[in-house]
């Protein structure tokens, strides 16, 4: 059993917090990916799970093992690196053997765990060469091979694919994906990219600012978002934010954008009451816009007129820069439509799928 | 692609300019090892390079400068005193410095920089003053006039400087491969025995040149600390016991130079190796 | 591979702990030298017959360092039985600073009475008590030249000053250069000119002034000590006098400076330094005959009520452990049968009275020997028993100054200044 | 880092024994001596320094010092350096190497003996045995007497030896350096189309810098005591005294253990500017962490 707790976690350098009052719990067997901006304490975080940095205050658990005092060698963990860290001198064998070697195992056993890690990896045939021998793919093998051996509890990963080349970096993915269903074991995973962190994750955690932002399963968390932050970061192109005002006109709120004017569905009412006539933030996501002449549910309460500056084809979709009063929107739309650069638009809203969110506090009101 | 006579031609000046250095440099020692060939009357009447004039007349050289050299310092008991001096005093101050570069550059503790600065400020010292304060304490000790007295000593007056070599390569090394051995389970001394000095071969290597040039051509310490008779005497202090009171017998202390030399520059070569690019580039770079 | 290697290191060890104790238990006496080379080997056959007989260890040390090492050792208590002293000021500041051991509570006054001459007793002494033994002396006021060369070129050996400055003018008049002169000599650059001085000085004023400057109770500014820089300015500053003028002067090391009455013909005639210089003169050039192509005469009186003084320098051994040992030793040193050796061996002048004159290895020697016993005046190197400031320090660049062209008066209040500063007067 | 309180402790204290034993303790001890008469005997306060700084020889060793600082350091560093680079290229690198490290295998009496060939002076006509003075005279040129001609000649000339000495020491540091950066970032700035002059002051240097900064300073230091080759070669005449070769002096010839003890204090003084600029290096270097 290797729960992962924190409680209340705050890591400072000197007068930079870098960790603010953290907690998270994450249970046995997931796979856990703490993503956001760099420098937003996802890495300092983990070096703290690790033990590589003593926390200001707060607590870990692992397992639920107060770890707070516990060298990193004592907390049935394994981390792989950014930059893979291996050891230069020692060959690929030594390098996933070293640390059974220190815990002192009978070397049959030794033998027997780095050829099934290296099979599991593929990695057979480089035992014998030197870190400096193998390719950047290679190398992250090792490195992978080098936690999987010690069999730990829970495995650390720091930012392991950033150092890959694209299509590598996707065939990796899918690899660290297997090998969590095959280990069964607790990965906390810590990346920049929203892309990994959707596609592996069982669960996401964003953090800003060393505060962390929403937790929750990949989907949810695109689905709602708990903030500005959040719904800014998730999603590629991200979200679409048009400074706003709310209006209410015969019981029903409409978005008033100046450019243009959208009903909203009467099940966001409850919860939008108070903000009548206030400024608030609204969110569209790229992909909630339509092209009007595909898309028979336009109205005019949720249609928009907007002009063409850019067009990005991305295969079956295709990407659209709109201008549409002063706001600069992305949509991506059917590859279908056949409108030139300059020409006008007219897109329908998808308005369920819309957030408003507070502008002061960024809080997401629906 | 520029053509390869291009080419040849772009790094001509370079290899003029090697060329040219290593010309300047090789002369003096060139001019010695010739001196060293011939008899004392031609030394102080003609330059040495007047042999070029008739390079094959062997008579103009003589191999008796080595030969008394060899048989007059007693040379195989010397090489061993030399040796029982040199290797410890090598081993000993390597050993210490780098346990104390290995702490000073990964480990967090009161008074690092205090210490740090102190170690390398005491490479100003002059060795000549410590002599007189050391030997009255080597004195109460029974220290005096034994090898590990001069042990001692060398590698008191060798660690500033072996510690601040070492600490500029160790702290040079990458905070990962730290950081993902102790996570293997290392303890820090694992660390320095596995990871530490491996990764310092480089380092080690250059080190141990300078600290056994410095011990083998050592004099003033070695007649402090060991005294000058012929059964602990290394070889410069025989070499030195073998030029006349007042400084003639220069043909004696060329050959006697190049038969110092030997060894030193036997382990130059042979350590060079290790002097290698790129042992790290498969662990920093993706 | 890595086992043979730690293997090795354990063995060195090992062996190396063997060595611990490195002197043996046997009775020995230590003796610390400047000797070296051709001395130190002349040194080992002095002390052969001692170790034969009295079963005692000799355990010398020879090295040109030695007064950083004495200095050293004798300051941090653990000094040689025995030492070589670097002069006899040296000697006194240990004697001083009771470091030595006075000789008399051991050795045979009456003895040494009729060996030594009361001069070289008076050396050895400080304040009323002998500390020190000579055991070689090497005479200082000689010129050398080449009977030879002085033959075909019609040249007679002179007597006076007057004649040996008209032999000078007359080689130069015959396209020649008379002296030659080299004060090079490593760290101790400086000291032949020093010997000039000194030998000058004697010749022109009595040895009360030349005590007199040697304690500093004149200043160096005193006329006759300008005088004596004039009168060797004369020589060494002259061009055409000196084989090379002033800067072949300074920069021809002193042991090779003498080479030049041997070249064909001639770069020069003349040529003033110690007994010592004839085991270069033989080294550079093997085949000389010394008495043939070689011979010396006095420095020559320069005013003739001073006469022909002697300038000498000497070696000396003194005590700074009493044992047994020790006292044998000195006791051997100090007898005539080991001086017989020593200065057989080397060519130098016996101080001990009882030493047959037939050991010296050749008449030049012999004659030199006989001029040091008779002469009327003797004088110790002075340079040697000044405060080494002074000695070894500020009158030895002052003669390298004063050569490459400094003003005297410069030169010399440079010294005093020095001179002041270190006898604190 | 993370370790217990007392753990680096175990691995700094026998440096700090050993030291405490054969240089602070000393150095401390000549402290005290230097405000004393040349036997210890007495109290003479401020003195032994007034000295220092009133004596002309002392004034001039300092003069000379300086020289040696302006010329042998930057040369023997800069030489280093560009050799380091440059030998990386060429095939017979270790040969040329082995060549300029010699002279570090050489004792500084066999140093002194091989130099005072180079610079032997005869008197014009006779037969030079000084290679310069051939050379000169092959040019139909009045031979020089490197050694006595002051105040720059000579200086010089002692300075020319101890670059000879020390350049291979700064050449197997800093080719270690070199050989430890990346070349990916070298061919990434050529590709970029930097000339070698441009890559060699924006990236090697920059990279090189930490080590540079040993080298420098050891030389430094090296400077501050250099004793050896003065001693051997002119033994301070012709004002080329250094104030290492004065302390020598003080201590050993004339036996006044106070001023040879101001000397060598004030030697330590000296060095402190060099660890000033040491300390914000560590600084600088605690950044990175």
């Amino acid at each position: 059993m290797a729960r992962v707790t924190l409680k209340k976690v705050t890591k400072k350098f000197k007068e930079v917090v870098a960790v603010d009052n953290i907690s998270i719990d994450i249970e046995d067997k997931e796979f856990a990916v703490l993503v956001g901006p760099s420098g937003c304490g996802k890495s300092t975080t983990l070096r703290a799970i690790a033990g590589l940095e003593e926390v200001t205050s707060g607590e870990i658990y692992i397992a639920e093992r107060l770890v707070n005092d516990i060298p990193p060698k004592d907390r049935d963990i394994a981390m792989v690196f950014q930059n893979y860290a291996l050891y230069p001198h020692m060959d690929v064998y030594n390098n996933m053997a070293f640390g059974l070697k220190l815990r002192k195992l009978p070397k049959e056993e030794i033998d027997q765990r780095v050829q099934e890690a290296a099979e599991i990896l593929g990695i057979e045939k480089l035992l014998k060469r030197r870190p400096k021998e193998l390719s950047g793919g290679q190398r992250q093998r090792v490195a992978v091979g080098r936690a999987i051996v010690r069999k730990p509890k829970v495995f650390l990963f720091d930012e392991p694919l950033s150092n890959l080349d694209a299509k590598l970096r996707v065939a990796m993915r899918a690899e660290i994906s297997k090998l969590h269903d095959r280990l069964q074991a607790t990965i906390i995973y810590v990346t920049h990219d929203q892309i990994e962190a959707m596609t592996m994750a069982s669960r996401i955690f964003i953090l800003n600012e060393g505060r962390l932002q929403q937790a929750g399963p990949p989907l949810e968390v695109y689905k709602a978002p708990a903030n500005l932050f959040v719904a800014g970061f998730i999603g590629s192109p991200a979200m679409n934010f048009i400074p706003s005002r709310l209006l209410k006109k015969d019981s029903s709120y409409f978005i008033d954008a100046e450019s243009f004017l959208v009903k909203l569905p009467s099940d966001f009412y409850p919860s939008i009451s108070s903000y009548e006539g206030k400024e608030v933030i609204f969110g569209v996501r790229p992909e909630d816009f339509h092209d009007k002449q595909f898309y028979p549910e336009g109205t005019a309460d949720n249609t928009i007129k907007a002009k063409i500056e850019v067009i990005e084809p991305l295969g079956d979709e295709v990407l659209f820069y709109l201008l549409c009063g002063e706001h600069s929107l992305i949509a991506k739309l059917d590859s279908r439509t056949n409108k030139r650069v300059g020409e006008e638009i007219e897109v329908v809203l998808e308005l369920p799928k819309t957030h408003l969110f507070d502008p002061k506090s960024e809080k997401t009101i629906v | 692609m520029i053509a390869k006579q291009n080419r040849f031609l772009l790094s001509l000046p370079l290899h003029i300019f090697i060329i040219l250095v290593a010309l300047i440099w090789i002369f003096p020692t060139a001019g010695l090892l010739i001196t060293s060939f011939r008899p004392a009357s031609e030394v102080a009447s003609s330059g040495w390079w007047t042999v070029f004039a008739n390079p094959f007349d062997f008579t103009q050289f003589t191999l008796s400068n080595y030969k008394d050299v060899i048989t007059n310092i007693g040379i195989g008991r010397a090489f061993v005193n030399t040796l029982i001096i040199t290797i410890p005093a090598c081993i000993i101050p390597i050993i210490i410095a780098s346990f104390a570069a290995y702490a000073f550059a990964w480990m967090e503790f009161w008074g690092r920089r205090f210490f740090f600065i102190l170690f390398v400020g005491l490479l100003v010292v002059p060795l000549q003053m410590t002599l007189i304060p050391i030997l009255r304490i080597f004195n109460q000790l029974g220290l005096s006039g034994s090898f590990l007295g001069i042990w001692l000593a060398h590698a008191g007056y060798g660690l500033p400087l072996v510690i601040y070599l070492m600490y500029n390569f160790v702290s040079g090394l990458p905070s990962e491969i730290f950081e993902s051995a102790t996570i293997d389970g290392a303890t820090t001394f694992q660390i320095f025995k596995s990871i530490v000095l491996p990764l310092s071969v480089p380092a080690l290597a250059s080190i141990t040149i300078f600290q056994f040039i410095w011990v083998w051509n050592d004099l003033l310490v070695a007649l402090v600390y060991l005294g000058g008779t012929p059964d602990v005497a290394p070889l410069t202090v025989r070499i030195s016991a073998l030029v006349g009171s007042y400084g003639q017998n220069w043909e004696l202390l060329t050959a006697a130079a190049f038969v110092s030399m030997l060894l030193p520059l036997i382990i130059f070569l042979s350590l060079q190796r290790y002097f290698v690019r790129g042992i790290l580039a498969g662990s920093i770079k993706g | 591979m890595k086992k043979h290697f730690y293997l090795f290191i354990v063995l060195v060890g090992l062996i190396s702990l063997l060595f611990i104790p490195v002197h043996a238990e046997q009775k020995s006496v230590t003796v610390m030298g400047v000797w070296t080379g051709a001395e130190a080997d002349a040194f080992n056959k002095m002390v052969a017959p001692f170790e034969k007989e009295t079963g005692i260890k000799v355990e010398f040390t020879g090295t040109r360092d030695l007064p950083a090492i004495l200095t050293t050792r004798v300051e941090a208590g653990n000094p040689p039985d025995i030492s070589v002293m670097p002069n006899p000021g040296q000697m006194i500041e240990f004697a001083k600073d009771g470091k030595l051991v006075p000789l008399a509570t051991f050795m045979d006054r009456e003895k040494l009475l009729s060996d030594y001459s009361q001069a070289w007793l008076d050396l050895g002494s400080y304040d009323g008590k002998l500390y020190s033994i000579f055991i070689s002396a090497d005479l200082k006021s000689m010129v050398w030249y080449n009977p030879k060369a002085f033959a075909a070129a019609g040249y007679e050996v002179p007597s006076t000053w007057d004649e040996l400055m008209q032999l000078s003018d007359k080689i130069i008049a015959d396209g020649n250069t008379p002296w030659c002169i080299g004060v090079e000599s490593g760290a101790a650059s400086g000291w032949p000119g020093t010997d000039w001085i000194e030998d000058i000085l004697l010749r022109i004023a009595p040895p009360e002034t030349y005590d007199a400057w040697v304690n500093h109770e004149i200043p160096w500014t005193d006329e006759k000590v300008v005088e004596a820089f004039e009168i060797f300015g004369q020589i060494v500053l002259n061009e055409e006098y000196v084989y090379g003028g002033p800067k072949a002067v300074l920069t021809i090391n002193f042991a090779d400076s003498p080479d030049a009455l041997f070249t064909d013909p001639p770069n020069a005639y003349l040529h003033r330094q110690a007994t010592f210089i004839k085991s270069f003169m033989l080294e550079h050039f093997p085949d000389l005959v010394p008495g043939e192509d070689f011979d010396f005469f006095p420095f020559p009186p320069i005013k003739e009520e001073f006469g022909t003084p002697a300038l000498g320098a000497a070696d000396m051994l003194a005590m700074f452990n009493d044992t047994p040992e020790a006292r044998a030793f000195m006791e051997y040193i100090a007898s005539a049968p080991a001086q017989e050796i020593w200065v057989g061996e080397l060519g130098k002048l016996a101080p001990n009275q009882k030493v047959d004159p037939m050991v010296y290895p050749d008449d030049i020697t012999r004659k030199a020997a006989k001029f040091l016993g008779e002469a009327s005046v003797f004088r110790f190197d002075g340079s040697d028993l000044m405060p080494a400031a002074v000695g070894s320090g500020a009158f030895w660049t002052g003669i390298l100054d004063y050569i490459s062209g400094y003003p005297l008066p410069e030169v010399l209040a440079q010294i005093e200044a020095a001179a002041v500063d270190a006898y604190g007067k | 880092m993370r370790t217990h309180w007392f753990t680096p402790w175990l691995y700094v204290i026998p440096a700090l024994a050993t030291l405490v034993f054969f240089l602070i303790y000393p150095s401390f001890n000549t402290l005290v001596i230097s405000f004393f008469g040349p036997q210890s005997e007495k109290l003479v306060g401020f003195a032994n320094y007034i000295y220092c700084f009133t004596n002309e020889i002392m004034l001039s060793a300092f003069r000379n010092n300086l020289l040696w600082v302006a010329l042998f350091v930057p040369l023997t560093v800069f030489l280093g350096l560009i050799l380091a680079v440059i030998l990386d290229r060429v095939r017979y690198e270790s040969l040329v190497k082995s060549i300029i490290f010699m002279p570090m295998a050489i004792s500084f009496v066999g140093a002194g003996v091989i130099w005072k060939f180079v610079y032997s002076y005869r008197p014009t006509g006779s037969a030079q045995i000084g290679i310069l003075n051939a050379f000169l005279t092959f040019l139909g040129r009045q031979p020089i007497p490197w050694l006595i001609e002051r105040p720059w000649i000579n200086n010089i000339c002692l300075i020319i030896v101890g670059i000879w000495i020390w350049t291979g020491f700064c050449l197997v540091v800093l080719s270690a350096s070199y050989k430890g950066i990346p070349r990916e970032l070298l061919e990434a700035a050529r590709v970029d189309g930097a000339n070698e002059y441009r890559i060699f002051w924006k990236i090697t240097l920059p990279l090189m810098k930490p080590t540079v900064a040993v080298v420098a300073t050891t030389m430094f230091i090296n400077v501050l005591k250099v004793f050896d080759i003065v001693y051997v070669m002119t033994n301070g005449a012709f004002s080329t005294e250094v104030i290492a070769n004065r302390m020598y002096k003080e201590m050993f010839i004339f036996r006044n253990y106070g001023r040879a003890s101001a000397i060598a204090s004030l030697l330590l003084l000296f060095i402190i500017p060099m660890i000033i600029i040491n300390v914000q290096r560590f600084r600088e270097q605690e950044a990175f962490r």
